[in-house]
């Protein structure tokens, strides 16, 4: 469990796909200061690793962009490009 | 306008069938019905693939093809559409997708199924990890349309 | 490929369903097909429309979708194709034509499907007549694509 | 029945859709003489009306030109605009 500090925002962080197994996890619960941006939720996910250019990010289930800010309760996830469909 | 992201295997005539039997709004409207199914080949990029794992994005998916839906009833004068895909693990031949689209007049129907098609294929939060007889492989981008 | 006028109402969806399953050489070979179905329509022109009939010229009809379905095989890398057409009377509601295309990728099966449908349109020998209120008449032109 | 004259041609002639009813008639046979063109059958079966501009012709269940020469034992066909399908 992640300590919930005055002024922090509780964010529910999710990875899938190649990411996800490459990182070995595929959900975590990160905190982080009031007014922080989705990259800084990935930055507090993924300590030491930059956010790349390929992955996409989405805020509670809609597509969004790292420089967002996000809010307390958000879910935010990462992800690779995405191959559905066939043909 | 229907939605359905399923791990069971369906049979996409069927489904089409009984979903437009199944409104009735539809009966002496519409002229013109465009269809696609994407279906699970048994290789690509060269290599035999003997089954498929889908994962998705539950959730997100669902609400991303409805959105999608949305925009191409706005986009196009439609009567109806609907969109199946599956998830899980997929053998070959298995259908992965149906995108369904009626509509009076078939420029209309075609334009919206070919759009709804790319739509899916490059936004839809899913993602394919293909199984071959060297190992599992996660599919890095589709094939452009 | 395959090419049918029938007077018989027929079920596009199981027509395709079985003439796909009744194809050993499409099996794990298809990722995409693409298909249109035009059904009858209540009205036209503004016109409530009750019933309609379909006259063709038998023999040139089935030779001209044939030579179609051979030059969509040229253009576009197609595995297979099925064309099927309903002549005589007909009811609101019944299907007119069905065209399916399969293929490994779905571009060529969405551009093939809408070429032979607008080709059919424009060129195989088939004419309506529409029976409405005031009496019958000939459609004098289809709608563009 | 037509008098078969030497060096004439037998021709089958067809008519579909609004354009039989108008004629009254959707088959006759008529006799040309040799070397003469899809329109000259035309002329044959319906004398004293010139090919209309938008009438299409076919030549043994093929669509034609009206200066195409005609063959014995050659059905040619003349219709209006098509229009199958449906959408």
């Amino acid at each position: 469990m992640t300590q919930s500090l005055p002024g922090n925002l509780q964010v529910n962080v999710r990875f899938f796909a190649a990411l996800g197994e490459r990182l070995g996890r595929s959900e975590v619960r990160v905190a982080v200061p009031a007014g922080a941006t989705i990259e800084a939720v990935w930055s507090a996910a993924v300590p030491g690793e930059p956010l790349p250019a390929s992955v996409l990010v989405a805020r509670n289930m809609e597509y969004s962009q790292p420089a967002q800010p996000v809010e307390d309760g958000d879910e935010i996830a990462f992800f690779p490009p995405v191959t559905g469909g066939r043909g | 306008m229907k939605v359905r992201v399923t791990e069971q295997p369906f049979d996409p005539w069927l489904e089409l069938r009984a979903y437009q039997d199944s409104r009735d709004e539809l009966a002496g409207r519409f002229g013109a019905t465009a269809a696609f199914v994407g279906t699970m080949r048994d290789f690509n990029q060269g290599d035999a693939v003997q089954a498929m794992t889908l994962q998705h994005y539950a959730g997100m998916t669902e609400r991303h093809l409805e959105a999608m839906s949305s925009r191409a009833a706005e986009r196009w004068e439609l009567l109806d559409s609907l969109i199946l895909h599956r998830v899980g693990r997929l053998l070959p031949d298995d259908p992965i997708v149906l995108v369904a689209v009626w509509s009076a007049h078939r420029r209309e129907a075609f334009e919206a199924c070919r759009w709804l098609m790319e739509e899916l294929k490059s936004t839809a939060p899913f993602w394919k990890k293909e199984e071959t007889a060297t190992g599992s492989r996660w599919v890095e981008s589709n094939t452009p349309g």
